[in-house]
Order: structure tokens, then C-alpha cells, then sequence
């Protein structure tokens, strides 16, 4: 049986319904050490957007902007279909436009991506962020910011090694794409991926994703993509937004998505040794400092120390001769 | 480690209870009462669904107009969401990016809300009511073609058109408001008549 | 379109030419890539532009806007070389070996009986030769010189890839690639489907694009099978409804004609339209014409209609040219003979040609009333917007009323989308402020204008008195009852002809089709091709019932389509001469030795069968016409002619500029441009990220694509000294706008007739009101020409000049 | 030669006789940067250890103290370097100091009779001074490539890595620095009255400075008895 077209799978609820994403989902949440464990295993869920069927309508970014009831501002024209020209905290998501000569056929190929947060299994984000449940992880993979828990320092931003988050000048808090957690709580997908008119972007668990994508691979290979292959990057642990690239060899050519992305090793050590070494840096002063207090007596001014210091004042510095080394 | 744990922790090392007290009074339990982690409730929550039809192109998707309030029980309802009918045979759910957008085009700042005249030579539309407007509209329409109607030709061959008053029809209005249309323009034997399908 | 959108999905092969569907139908275009992903279908594009639909094709190949004649009869060329024809279909289902009167013939460029003073043909030669019988004259075998088919090879022989090259500017390898793709759907089990819009139809040769595809799709056997056909994607929601109801100069409702002067009374009216079959057992549906007709007539006018007054005729109308067609109004209202003006959701400022010309044909009217849900530009053409509208206004005395209406959220009603359904839909929003429903506005005017006629009097006010308007509440009929005075009614007893004690639909009741219609006046139908949208068995168009029994993409049981819920046009055509599918795995039909069964409504009587009676039953042939005789004022075959303005002259005829037969306004003839004083060749589209000058009121979309842009070839801006992102004026004979520059290897010049062509796009979607920035359109450029035959504007090809500039300057 | 005397250290005749050692602006800054260090100490470790991160509390929650951090940091740098521009002569390096850091063992201990007479600072205050100085610029540096709210976009987000970095190691360093100061300072009795009231008595700074006291008594910078 043929896999008919991948859309929503149904109309969103409109009668109330409980969220079935909460702390007990939580798998990850920043700057805390002992999380409780979750108390479920969630199905790990996935977004797939296939270029190779991508059409750059900025559906996704519209559908995006109507759920999440952001307000990107309306820029100008710079000689670019890039609208807005970045990711801000307005806009979570956007079709990145680069016009690329293949150099084995000379023909042109308009690639066509939809950046955003790739919602890594292993997320930069979290790690470098200093608020405590500002960024969580939840069991089905999906990575959110939780805005009231955010202060706004930016770390994020250092953490991503895709360069998402934005950060609200307007309320200090990072942005980026929820992956619509609140419609996965409900049973939806993202809204991006109801909208996409040619569904490029799917949505399901992993799993079917990535069997989904076995197919439209082996389609692409029999258009002559020798190279066409999911990207779902192990530096990051895997991501929960994958990619069906027609040259999946190299990622970059589709406007800088990184080859091979990994947390940064200086993030790495910021949050790791820096922590660790810096703590017993710290603790290694306070503790000799306290012993010597201890073990030697307080150096103080001695009565023969006061006499000759009255002495010389009197003398008004004649006496007594200066010291050896002095002379010498 | 816990976050009340590591607190009273601080505090001993601190040494003071005192410390505990004016700390409290800086807002110092703040850190403890953002933890909760939650997704954001679902906005149609308790709202109206409407079955509708994208007024753009003539794929013609079906959408659903979410809203606030209902218009069949006679209530005033406003759109809060629109989005794709899962549904639908042609588009499955999906929208194009103006489809998606649909809301906005309802909410525009540009939306019209009352009738506007514009005297000639002056420079700014003033508010009219409907009556005078219409009635006004009737009296021009009128005069024009009681002046300018062609009865006969000149072989004097009955032709009954008039040609000095033009419309074109909006062909995203609704085939019942287009026979409507239809009715009222060629019963008045207007021939300069026409919609977008040469356009 | 022939076929539905969710039919495509069973294609082979999807060409799209003259369109953009991914940019301007991308939920359509959704079937494509379906039909890539399931059924390893391929995409071809050709167009002059590396377009979002190209981005996912399968093969690319450039072409000179305004050639696609050229293109198409080389690709026929190709076939019939190649011996890549479907003969069964071709022999059977088309005139091939229809015999062709002699006086016909064609050269340099021109038909038979030109006539340069009128600026038209005589084509009385253009037709077939009829036999003692009455019947025209055929020969199966195809071995007659004068047959349609050795006409057609004749004709054709012309368009070797080199002449292809040479006008169209496609590179010799990439046209025999495309012509060999297509070539394979003519296989009976290979069909290809042919999606095309606004960039066939907007040239002054525009029908004749279409014809030519037409004539490839024919002969290849894809018209009436499933993945096949020729799918106009059209423009507006409701574009299809508002032709289909005849909202324009020259028709009435369902195809019906508007009369003319020359038919001076209802029976000479329908003498020149008895569609009598001209080959034996032939269906002619059209025969039916009078019952149409009258009935149509008695829901104009009720009892007011009768036989002793031709059925009402002289309440219609008459005409005394072809058509009061946009471009006419406005060239009368430009000259002063147009004194009033009605804009319903329209933008003419924006929308034709010539903006210029519209401008001051708009300032010389007495009033002018706008009805539309947004602002729009018309209805402020009189407002001064500096360089964007730099115009006189205390100088300007239209009287203007903007007159606010619902949008598609606030209203209830039915659209006819372009595969032909009428889809209903519901109310969900209330109107803001003052909004009223259009319905209601049109009403409000009719009751006042007839109520001073009643008082006062006045030439002629039989059809407006008369006019039939019994509804519910005379003030806003309501759509239902609408719905079921356009479906039609019983006005007396229907009896059934052979047993005449049957009552088939008792007076008052909704008739169920148009099969029901009488000529005696004694059936009221408002649109007959609609009848049966709402009958007796409720609103048809409000069903959404999306079961697709064996995923043939039919959907039956979805709202209505015309005619008779129909989804693909000539559905007979799917199968052959013994009923049997083309393609068992893409059945439709299928004759059972009694009657037609299958996924679809039969395109044919159910019972007619298979070997007798033929599939095009609304052509008096039975069969489609690849020599379409005296049909076209531009030619029984298409023929290569060039743009009004273009780069190049027509290689067969020099002297020959545009399409020898188009209208032209001797205002106009001067503002006609050169190649040597505008040395680029311009075309205007849309873009997905708008649609045309609503959207720009809509924050999100202004954000997604905020400004107006013109797009050019690296090696252009090389060129002029024009930088990405930067400034540019471009103008042409009739006009100047400036515009940011989009600098982009998806324009690549061509060389066409030895010369390199540089080719400006221009999108459509700004103007000076709206959330969007301030910005200009193609139509301040493109030239006040139409198409030969139906008058449609040519914006797809024309001549401008382009300079590096700097921003405008706006002083209010 | 260099100058071991600064204006203002002068001589108070008296019982006991006092030498003054910081004027009162000294004074002042010295505080307004010891004061801003713990501020900073407090929030900076609250953003670095998420077990600290309650410590936000203590500025009115975590969008304030990202708020108020690098500003308390620029007050830091204002107040120290004016402070700096009065002692870096004082505390620029001696040959003295080398025989000094020699006998660092009997520094240590507290041995001070078996140390070389010196000027108004020790090569171990020097150090201090000088770390000090350098780490804040350190901080101050790498603190704006960081400051989000106003100059994220002037960086690339690799240097602002570094900088993040950098800035953590440097504020570990000058925590490390100001804990050595501060203990020092208390075990070094008679240290603390030169900051709260400016002066020492003539006997500490025969015992700690010895040869900067005979300097004040040699130039015969007597000022009013106490």
C-alpha cells in the first residue's frame, strides 16, 4: 500500500484537553544536577524536512508566525528571497535560499533549507545555560525554553552549535523553535509541518521518520543523487529535526549547515573542567589561608617595634644607621 | 544537587540566620518559584470551529476558521485561528503561505469598516452612511443611463445596452453573490461588464 | 482544468510551461511531488526563469517568454518524425482525417485570407469539405494530401530544433531532451499532464499557446485519462465560477452567448446555433442550446419571458463589437465616453495595463464605486503618494464611494475552484464595523435604481422591473435560495415525454440535472452547466464525503462538480474503441457491452456505445479538432508570432509584428516599444510568498517578502553596473518604476536569432497602500494589448530599459 | 630614583606616633572595588555554579543579576583604575623585592626581623596590585565581548565562546588574588586602620616598611599631632 500524502493526521482539538508533556517527561533540565527521573518513557518523536522536495514557500514560516503569534517586522528587500534575513526571536524558523552551480553537471540547484532548532538528543543549549529549568529536555526528544525561567544571559546562544536561540531585546529571554510542544502535547504535529504544502517536513517518531526517509533516498538516488542521505548528526547525539539531502556529503553547500556539528570543546571546558579546577583553585586559597591562620601566629607590631619606631621619629632619622644591605 | 538543599547548605556556610532573614527579604525564595517546567496550553481550547474555503487561489483549500464566539447562535465571533482541514481530498491540512496567513488578511489594519465618499477635487474620503451612499450611488446610476441608453441602432434594430456605466465583478466573491451580480448588472443592459478571468 | 488537482498524483510525466505552479498553487502542487515520490514521476520545466518549481524538477531548459508556439510544434514535430503518436486515439478521437477545403493554406507567416486594413481573416477557407450527405468528408486512412493530419505534418515540418533554438533560445540538446521525455507519454500506459496559467494566457497569441499543447496532448492520447489533460491552474478562487456564470461582456450564463446586433431576434439568434452533428451518430450536446437558453431567460424574468416575446430576447443586451472587454472600457473612459464606473474587489490601478492610461481613464470619470473588503489603490487613485502615485488631485472630479464588504470568513456560500467543484463553505466570523455582504450591496443598488424607475420612469425599464427577485428577503437574498435559482426549477409539471400520465418533477421542485431543462418555458435554470449543484436531494456543494474507492483521486462524494458531477472532462476518451481502458491500472471507464461503469460520471450518454458514438460530444465532430477551422480569429492551427514588442523579428515574417489579427487602439500604436531604445525583454509573475495585492495588506506576508523587487542575470547587472540589493529604474514606452535588484543565477540570457536576449522579471505584488512597503507593479510598464481572441492583456512579454538609480523620494 | 614616599604619606607626631598611609578618596575607591568585587563574586558565581544559582536571589532573581553584573563590573573598573593611577608608582618592582620574595619562608612565618627593610610596599602587596590590575582588564574585556544585551552582534559567537571562557578562568584567578588580600590584610595586624582611617602607627610601618617610614622622618613631612 502506497504512503499517501503525510499530512496531519487530524484536525487540533478545540475541547479542553490535558497537557501530556510535563515535569514528569523531564529527561534533561539545565543547570540542575539531580533531576528526579522521568517517570515515563516517551515515544521519541521527530520532525524530517526533505530539501529534495522543499519548494521555499515560507509556508513553515508562516504557519510558524500563526501559531506562536510572534510579529517578525517587515524588513527590506537586499537582493535575497531570505525573509527575514535571520532567525529572531519572532521568527523560529526560515527557508535559507543559496543558488549553487554543481560542478559535476554545471547545472544550477536551488537549495532550499529550513533552519531552525534541530532539537539535538545531546543539546548545547542546555549545557551551557545557567538557569536552573530555563531549558528542558523532554523524553520524546523535543528541547524547550522555558521562557519564565529565563534570564536572558545568552549562554544558550554559545551552547548551540547551529546558531539558534535569539535572544528578545524586548523581555531578555531566548527564543527558538518549540517544535510546537504545545500541539505534540495534544497529539499534533508542528504547525510548520500540517502547513508544508508538499510535505517536506513530516512529522512522527523517529522511527518512522527515518524509514520514511530510507524511501525518499532511494528515490533520489534513482534521480542520479549518488550522494543524497539523511542527516541526523551523531556529533550532537542524533537531532530530532533531520534533514534528506540530495548531497548529503557535504551539508554546507545548503547555506553553512554545519558538516560534522559538535558542542564546542571550549564550551566543553567552560562548563566542565573550568567548574571543577576553578572550585578547587578557590578551595585550595580559602583552606591555606585558614590553616596558616591557625598554625602561625597573627603578625603583630612588637613593643621594641613601637620604641624604635619613636626613636627615629625623635631623631628625626639620624639614628639608627640603615641596614647592611643597603651598603652593600 | 537540590535546589532547598544547596540553599540551607549556603546559609550554614554563611553562618547566620540572620543572613537567612535579610536574604529572604531580597526576594531570595524567587529561584525556587520558577521551577515548574510546562508547555504552553492549546490556544483553541473552547473555541468554534468553521468549515471555510481559502479565498486566494482557486485550488481552493479547505480551512477551518477557529473562533471566539459563534455566529449561529447569533453570537458576535471573532477568528483567533485558521488553519488547514485535515480533510480536505485536495490540500490534506496543508497551506501555502498565504493561506497560513489567512488571519491576518481577516484582522488587516487596512480591513474597511464603514462606507467612505470622496466629493470631486477634494483631497480625503469622509465617512457616509449606507443610505445616503446607496441612494446616491442609485441617482447617479440612473441618470447616467436614462441619458445615455442606446434603444436602437441605426438601423433601428432594438439593442437596449448601456455603455457609459462599467462594472467589473470580484471573482472571489461567492457564485450565489455572482449570480446576484449577474442579475442586477445585465438587467440593467450594462455590456461594459467583466471579472478577473481576462486578467 | 480537464482533470482535478487530486488526479494528477496518477501522472507520468508533469510539463509545466506558462506556469509556476509550485510558486503560485503550491497545495496543487502537492499532487506533483506525490506523483514523483509514488509513482517515480517526472517534472519538466520550461520557462525562462529557474522558478521554485524548477528547484524540485527533474529537467530544466530555458525558453524566450512569448515563443512557446515555437516550442510546442517542434515538440509535435519531433512526435511525428519519431513516429511517437498514439494512432489508435489520434485516428478515432481527433479530425485528423478530416478533409480540408482547398482555398486553405499557410506562408510567411500567415493564413489564408488576411486582410491587413481590418486586421483579420477571412476564414471562410478554414473548414472541412462537406459531403452530398451533409457530413464532412474523412479519410481513416490518413492518405489524403488535404486531411487534417498532412496538413498538420506539413505545418509543423517548420520547427526542426534548430528553428526551435533559433526563436525560443533553448539550447538544441535541451529541447530534443524535453521532446524526447514527452515523446514516451504517447504510449497508452505513459500519460503526461500539461499544467499551465497566466504565462500562456496573457500574450496576444495566448489561445493559440494553449491550442498547441492541446493538439501534443492529443495526439499523444492524454486528454480524458486519469493523469492526463490540460489543467488551466487559473488565478482567483472563483475565477472559474464567475466565467462559468458569465459575468463578462460577452457571455451569459454556462457558455451561453451574449446577442448580438446582428441577430436581431431570438430565432435568428438560435439559427446560427442548431450544432448539428457533421458526422453521423454524433451526441452535439449543444443541440440542447435552446433549452438552455430558455430557460435561463425565464429565471431572468419569470412570466415577464415568454414565446410570444422570444423568451424576453430584447431584455438582453445586444452588442455591437465582439466584446466590451476591459481593455475597450477603458480606452472609451480614457477618451471620455464612460461616465460611471463599479469596482467590485477589483484593482484596475494595479491590474491593467498601461497604468498610465487606467489612471487618467479613472480621472475622467463622473464616479467611480469601490467595493472591497481592503483598501485597495483604485479606490485612492486620486490620492498623491509622491513617486508612487504623483498625481494632481484637486484637478481630479470623480465622485468615489468605498464601499466596505465581508470577506470569505464572513459569508456563506460556494466557489468553483479550477478542476470544477463547487465547494460550499460557512459563516465563521462577524463583519467588522459596517461591512456588508456584497449580495446585499448589489441588492440595495437594483431595489433603489428600479424603485426610481417605477417613480420617474425612464428609457426602457421592462428588464429591470421585470427582473425576477422573489427571495426571502428582497433586501439580502440568501445563498441557498441563490444556490437552487442557479440549480433551476420546475415551473409547471414535468412530464416524462413517453408516458405522459408521469409526473418526472412536479411544478416548483428543483429539477435534479440539466438533462430535465425544457425549451417550452416550462423550466427555470440560472447556470445550466450548475444544474444539479442543489436539488431535490439537498446542497450538493456542501458534501464532504472524501471516500476514494480504489485511491483513483475521484472523490465523488465531495461537494459537486459540473457538469453533472463529473471530475475529468471526455472521460470516454480513457478508454478505446471497444470500451476497453487505455491503462487497466488507471481505469475510469469501462464499457460492460450495455452501458459505461467505472470510477467517474461517463462524459457520454451511459449507454452510447463505445464504436458509434465519439468522446468530445460538445464538439459537433464527436471528435476534439486539431484543425480547429473558423473557431479562432488567429488561426485554424497555431503558429509562431512574437510579443507586440520583442527582442527579435518573427523568423518566418519580418514585417509581422505580434499576432497579425489582435486589436490594437491606434492611442496605443505609438506607445509601442523598440529593441533599440528598450533592449530587454520583461515579464511579470507572482510570487509565492503573495497573493497579487491583498496579501500586501497581511503582516506576515509582508514580512516574508517585504519589498518590490526586479530580477536580472549576473550577467546583466555586469552589464548596467547594477549591484544586488540595490536600486534600478525600469521603463519602457509607457512608464518608469524604480525597484531594489535581485541579482540571481536563475535568469541566464539567451541567444535567440544570433542575438543575446536579457530577460527582466518582474513580480506584481506592490503598490502604496497596505502593510508592505511602498512599491510599483509590472502593469506601470506593460503595454495595452490583448489577446486576439479573448482580449486577455499581454504581461508576460514586452520590452523595457534598465539603469542603476537611487531610492524614491516620497514627499507625502 | 624611584619615589617609595606618596604625597599625603605623612608623619603625626604623637602617642603613638601615626603615619598617614591613604587619603580619603584612596579610601573610597578602595572600598567602591571591594565592595563591587563581592558583588561581583556573588553573581558571577551564581551564572557559573548552577548549586549557587539561588545567590540571584540576592539581586532580585536571575534577569536582574544578568542585568546588573556587567555594570557593577564597569563601576569596578572605573573605581580601581583611579586607584591605580595613584599607587602603580608605589608598586612598581625593587631590587628589594627579589631579597624579600627569597625569603618568602620567613615572611610566612612571620620572621620579619630577618627581612630586608622596605618602601611602602611589599613584593607580595605588589603582586596583589598588579594581579589585580591585570585580571580586571581580563574581566573587563572578555565581560563586554559577553554582554549580550549590547554587544552580542560585534562578535562571532567562537570568540564570544573564548571570551566566556577566558572571563570564568580570570574570575576564578582574581577570586583566588582577593582571598590572599584579604587574609593577608587580617593577618597582618594593624593593616586594616590604613583603610578605614588612612593611617598606620609609626611602629607597623617600622616593622613592615621600615625604610619608607625613615623616608617620611627624613623628609621631615610632619603634619598635625593626633
Amino acid at each position: 500500500m502506497s504512503d499517501s500524502p503525510r499530512t496531519a493526521v487530524s484536525n487540533p482539538p478545540v475541547q479542553p484537553m490535558a497537557s501530556n508533556l510535563g515535569q514528569g517527561d523531564l529527561i534533561r533540565r539545565s543547570a540542575t544536577d539531580e533531576l528526579p527521573p522521568p517517570q515515563r518513557q516517551l515515544t521519541p518523536v521527530a520532525k524530517l524536512i526533505d530539501v529534495s522536495k522543499c519548494i521555499g514557500c515560507k509556508a513553515c514560516q508562516s504557519a510558524c508566525v500563526e501559531w506562536n503569534d510572534t510579529t517578525p517586522a517587515v524588513g527590506e528587500n537586499v537582493g535575497a528571497y531570505t525573509n527575514p534575513h535571520d532567525l529572531t526571536e519572532n521568527m523560529f524558523t526560515l527557508m535559507r535560499f543559496t543558488e549553487w552551480v554543481n560542478p559535476s553537471t554545471d547545472n544550477l540547484e536551488w537549495l532550499i533549507r529550513k533552519d531552525g532548532c534541530m532539537h539535538c538528543a545531546d543539546p548545547g543549549c542546555l549545557k551551557a545555560c545557567p538557569a536552573p529549568g530555563a531549558i528542558v529536555q523532554y523524553t520524546n526528544g523535543i528541547v524547550d525554553f522555558i521562557h519564565e525561567n529565563c534570564i536572558g544571559c545568552g549562554y544558550c546562544v554559545k551552547g548551540c552549535p547551529f546558531n539558534i536561540p535569539r535572544i528578545s531585546k524586548a523581555d531578555h529571554r531566548a527564543y527558538k523553535c518549540t517544535l510546537c510542544s504545545d500541539r505534540v502535547a495534544v497529539g499534533q504535529g508542528p504547525a510548520c509541518a500540517k502547513a508544508c504544502p508538499t510535505q517536506a517536513i513530516v512529522f512522527g517518531t523517529k522511527e518512522d521518520m527515518k524509514r520514511h526517509a530510507e524511501g525518499r533516498i532511494a528515490d533520489l538516488k534513482s534521480r542520479g543523487y549518488a550522494n543524497a542521505g539523511l542527516y541526523d548528526p551523531p556529533g550532537v547525539g542524533g537531532t530530532h529535526v533531520m534533514y534528506v539531502l540530495h548531497h548529503n556529503d557535504q551539508p554546507h553547500i545548503y547555506a553553512g549547515l554545519p558538516d560534522d556539528p559538535k558542542i564546542s570543546a571550549v564550551v566543553q571546558t567552560w562548563k566542565g573542567l573550568t567548574k571543577y579546577v576553578g572550585l578547587a583553585a578557590m578551595g585550595f586559597m580559602a583552606a591555606g589561608s585558614l590553616i596558616h591562620g591557625v598554625f602561625t601566629r597573627p603578625n603583630r607590631v612588637s613593643r621594641e617595634d613601637e620604641e624604635n619606631a619613636e626613636k627615629l621619629v625623635k631623631t628625626g632619622g639620624a639614628e639608627p644607621p640603615p641596614p647592611a644591605e643597603e651598603r652593600a | 544537587m537540590n535546589m532547598e538543599l544547596s540553599r540551607r547548605g549556603f546559609l550554614r556556610a554563611a553562618g547566620a540566620g540572620v543572613a537567612g532573614t535579610s536574604l529572604g527579604a531580597m526576594g531570595f525564595s524567587e529561584a525556587e518559584a520558577a521551577v515548574a517546567a510546562y508547555v504552553r496550553p492549546l490556544k483553541l481550547a473552547n473555541t468554534t470551529e468553521t468549515r471555510n474555503t481559502c479565498p486566494y487561489c482557486s485550488v481552493a483549500c479547505g480551512i477551518i476558521l477557529y473562533s471566539k464566539g459563534d455566529v449561529r447562535k447569533g453570537e458576535r465571533a471573532e477568528i483567533v485561528h485558521i488553519e488547514g482541514d485535515a480533510d480536505h481530498p485536495t490540500n490534506r491540512g496543508t497551506l501555502c503561505p498565504k493561506g497560513a496567513a489567512l488571519k491576518d488578511f481577516v484582522q488587516a489594519p487596512t480591513r474597511l469598516t464603514r462606507p467612505m465618499h470622496r466629493k470631486p477635487g477634494s483631497d480625503r474620503f469622509e465617512p457616509i452612511t449606507w443610505d445616503a451612499a446607496l441612494d446616491r450611488i442609485a441617482r447617479l446610476m440612473k441618470d447616467d443611463r436614462d441619458a445615455n441608453f442606446v434603444l436602437r441602432n441605426d438601423a433601428g434594430i432594438p439593442v437596449n445596452r448601456w455603455t457609459t456605466t462599467g462594472m467589473l465583478a470580484a471573482s472571489a466573491t461567492t457564485n450565489e453573490t455572482a449570480w446576484t451580480t449577474f442579475k442586477v448588472a445585465k438587467s440593467l443592459g450594462i455590456v461594459g461588464f467583466d471579472n478577473q478571468a481576462r486578467v | 482544468m480537464t482533470n482535478a488537482w487530486t488526479d494528477i498524483k496518477n501522472t507520468d510525466l508533469v510539463v509545466v510551461m506558462g506556469g509556476n505552479a509550485a510558486e503560485a498553487h503550491p497545495c496543487g502542487f502537492k499532487w506533483v511531488t506525490e506523483a514523483k515520490a509514488q509513482r517515480g514521476a517526472k517534472l519538466i520545466v520550461v520557462d525562462p526563469r529557474y522558478t521554485r518549481t524548477a528547484s524540485v524538477a527533474d529537467f530544466y531548459a530555458p525558453i524566450r517568454q512569448g515563443t512557446d508556439i515555437a516550442f510546442l510544434l517542434g515538440v509535435i514535430n519531433y512526435c511525428i518524425k519519431n513516429d511517437k503518436v498514439q494512432w489508435e486515439y489520434t485516428k478515432a478521437f481527433t479530425n485528423a482525417s478530416y478533409i480540408v477545403k482547398d482555398g486553405y493554406a499557410y506562408s510567411d507567416g500567415l493564413f489564408t485570407g488576411y486582410d491587413e486594413e481590418k486586421r483579420d481573416y477571412d476564414r471562410s477557407s478554414w473548414d472541412y469539405v462537406m459531403g452530398e450527405d451533409g457530413f464532412a468528408v474523412t479519410d481513416p486512412t490518413l492518405q489524403h494530401p488535404r486531411c487534417v493530419w498532412n496538413l498538420l505534418k506539413e505545418h509543423v515540418s517548420a520547427y526542426t530544433p534548430e528553428m526551435v533554438e533559433r526563436i525560443c533560445g533553448t539550447p538544441r540538446d535541451k529541447f530534443l531532451r524535453v521532446a524526447q521525455m514527452i515523446s514516451e507519454c504517447s504510449s497508452p500506459t505513459k500519460t503526461m499532464t500539461s499544467m499551465y496559467a497566466l504565462g500562456w494566457t496573457q500574450h496576444s497569441h495566448g489561445a493559440q499557446n494553449i491550442r498547441a499543447m492541446a493538439m501534443l496532448q492529443l495526439i499523444l492520447g492524454n486528454i480524458g485519462v486519469r493523469g492526463g489533460g490540460m489543467n488551466a491552474l487559473r488565478g482567483h478562487s472563483n475565477i472559474q465560477g464567475l466565467t462559468d456564470l458569465g459575468l463578462m461582456s460577452h457571455l451569459l450564463t454556462g457558455y451561453l452567448n451574449m446577442p448580438t446586433e446582428k441577430e436581431t431576434d431570438f430565432e435568428t439568434y438560435m439559427s446560427s446555433r442548431q450544432f448539428r452533428p457533421l458526422r453521423p451518430g454524433q451526441t452535439s450536446y449543444w443541440q440542447n442550446y435552446r433549452k438552455f437558453m430558455v430557460s435561463f431567460q425565464k429565471s431572468m424574468w419569470g412570466d415577464a419571458a415568454r414565446a410570444d416575446n422570444g423568451w424576453a430576447y430584447d431584455y438582453l443586451p445586444k452588442l455591437d463589437v465582439p466584446a466590451y472587454d476591459v481593455l475597450r472600457v477603458f480606452e472609451l473612459m480614457n477618451s471620455g465616453r464612460v461616465n460611471g464606473y463599479i469596482c467590485q474587489g477589483f484593482n484596475p490601478v494595479l491590474a491593467f495595463p498601461n497604468r498610465g492610461k487606467v489612471t487618467s481613464a479613472l480621472s475622467k470619470l463622473k464616479f467611480l464605486i469601490t467595493m472591497d473588503p481592503l483598501e485597495t489603490e483604485t479606490a485612492r487613485f486620486w490620492e498623491n503618494h509622491g513617486e508612487y502615485n504623483d498625481i494632481a488631485t484637486r484637478s481630479i472630479n470623480t465622485e468615489v464611494f468605498q464601499l466596505p464588504t465581508t470577506c470569505f470568513a464572513e459569508e456563506e456560500g460556494s466557489l468553483t475552484n479550477s478542476g470544477r467543484w463547487l465547494q460550499w463553505h460557512w459563516q465563521g466570523g462577524s463583519p467588522p464595523g459596517e461591512a456588508k455582504h456584497d449580495t446585499w450591496i448589489m441588492a440595495q443598488i437594483f431595489l433603489r435604481i428600479r424603485e426610481l424607475y417605477r417613480k420617474e420612469g425612464g428609457p426602457f425599464p421592462d428588464p429591470i422591473l421585470n427582473l425576477s427577485w422573489n427571495y426571502h428577503d428582497p433586501n439580502e437574498p440568501e445563498p441557498e435560495e441563490l444556490a437552487k435559482e442557479i440549480n433551476g426549477r420546475a415551473l409547471t409539471d414535468l412530464r416524462d415525454p413517453a408516458d405522459p400520465n408521469r409526473v418526472l418533477v412536479p411544478a416548483g421542485k428543483l429539477v435534479t440535472n440539466f438533462s430535465q431543462l425544457r425549451d417550452d418555458g416550462s423550466t427555470a435554470c440560472g447556470c445550466w452547466i450548475y444544474s444539479g449543484c442543489f436539488n431535490e436531494a439537498g446542497n450538493n456543494m456542501a458534501r464532504r464525503d472524501n471516500h476514494d474507492p480504489d485511491d483513483t483521486g475521484a472523490y465523488l462524494g465531495w461537494t459537486f462538480a459540473w457538469p453533472l458531477n463529473r471530475r475529468t472532462l471526455y472521460n470516454r476518451a480513457s478508454a478505446d474503441l471497444q470500451g476497453k481502458p487505455w491503462d487497466p491500472s488507471r481505469k475510469l471507464l469501462e464499457w460492460d457491452g450495455t452501458k459505461w461503469t467505472g470510477y467517474d460520471v461517463p462524459d457520454i450518454a451511459p449507454n452510447a456505445r463505445p464504436d458509434q458514438v465519439m468522446p468530445f460530444i460538445m464538439n459537433q465532430e464527436g471528435v476534439s479538432r486539431l484543425f480547429s477551422r473558423g473557431l479562432m480569429r488567429d488561426g485554424p492551427f497555431p503558429s509562431h508570432m512574437e510579443p507586440f514588442e520583442s527582442p527579435v523579428a518573427n523568423v518566418f515574417n519580418p514585417r509581422m509584428r505580434g499576432n497579425p489579427v489582435a486589436r490594437i487602439f491606434q492611442s496605443d500604436v505609438a506607445q509601442f516599444g523598440t529593441s533599440d531604445e528598450f533592449p530587454f525583454a520583461a515579464t511579470s509573475y507572482r510570487l509565492t510568498e503573495h497573493f497579487h495585492y491583498w496579501t500586501k495588506h497581511n503582516r506576515v506576508n509582508a514580512a516574508l517578502q517585504p519589498e518590490f523587487f526586479v530580477e536580472i542575470s549576473e550577467e546583466l547587472a555586469a552589464l548596467r553596473g547594477v549591484v544586488n540589493g540595490g536600486w534600478v529604474r525600469v521603463w519602457s514606452k509607457r512608464g518608469s518604476v524604480k525597484a531594489k535588484a535581485v541579482v540571481t543565477k536563475r535568469i541566464r540570457p539567451l541567444t535567440c536569432d544570433g542575438k543575446v536576449v536579457h530577460v527582466v522579471g518582474i513580480p506584481l505584488h506592490w503598490g502604496f497602500v497596505g502593510a508592505a512597503k511602498k512599491g510599483f507593479g509590472p502593469n506601470s510598464l506593460s503595454p495595452f494589448v490583448g489577446e486576439a481572441n479573448i482580449e486577455t492583456p499581454s504581461y508576460k512579454a514586452f520590452l523595457v530599459n534598465l539603469e542603476p538609480t537611487t531610492a524614491p523620494g516620497v514627499q507625502s | 630614583m624611584v619615589e617609595r614616599v606618596q604625597p599625603g604619606d605623612t608623619l603625626h607626631p604623637g602617642r603613638p606616633s601615626t603615619v598617614g598611609r591613604y587619603g580619603i578618596g584612596a579610601r573610597i575607591n578602595h572600598w567602591v572595588t571591594a565592595f563591587s568585587l563581592i558583588l561581583l563574586v556573588l553573581s558571577g558565581l551564581a551564572l557559573f555554579y548552577p548549586s549557587l544559582f539561588f545567590l540571584t536571589g540576592l539581586f532580585g532573581g536571575g534577569q536582574n543579576t544578568r542585568a546588573v553584573h556587567p555594570w557593577i563590573g564597569v563601576l569596578l573598573f572605573i573605581s580601581f583604575f583611579i586607584l591605580f593611577a595613584q599607587l602603580w608608582k608605589a608598586n612598581l618592582p625593587r631590587r628589594d623585592d627579589r631579597v624579600w620574595l627569597s625569603k618568602i619562608k620567613d615572611v610566612i612565618a612571620g620572621h620579619e626581623e630577618n627581612l630586608p627593610e622596605l618602601g611602602k610596599y611589599n613584593a607580595g602587596q605588589k603582586f596583589i596590585f598588579w594581579g589585580m590590575s591585570f585580571l580586571i582588564l581580563v574581566l573587563i574585556g572578555s565581560g563586554l565581548l559577553i554582554w549580550e544585551q549590547y554587544f552580542a552582534p560585534y562578535s562571532s559567537i567562537p570568540t564570544r565562546r573564548v571570551a566566556v571562557l577566558v572571563h570564568a578562568i580570570a574570575a576564578v584567578l582574581i577570586i583566588c588574588v582577593f582571598i590572599l588580600h584579604v587574609y593577608a590584610a587580617f593577618w597582618t595586624r594593624g593593616t586594616l586602620r590604613a583603610m578605614t582611617r588612612g593611617s598606620v602607627t609609626a611602629g607597623w610601618a617600622w616593622r613592615h616598611h621600615r625604610k619608607w617610614l625613615r623616608e617620611i622622618v627624613g623628609q621631615r613631612k610632619i603634619g598635625p599631632a593626633e
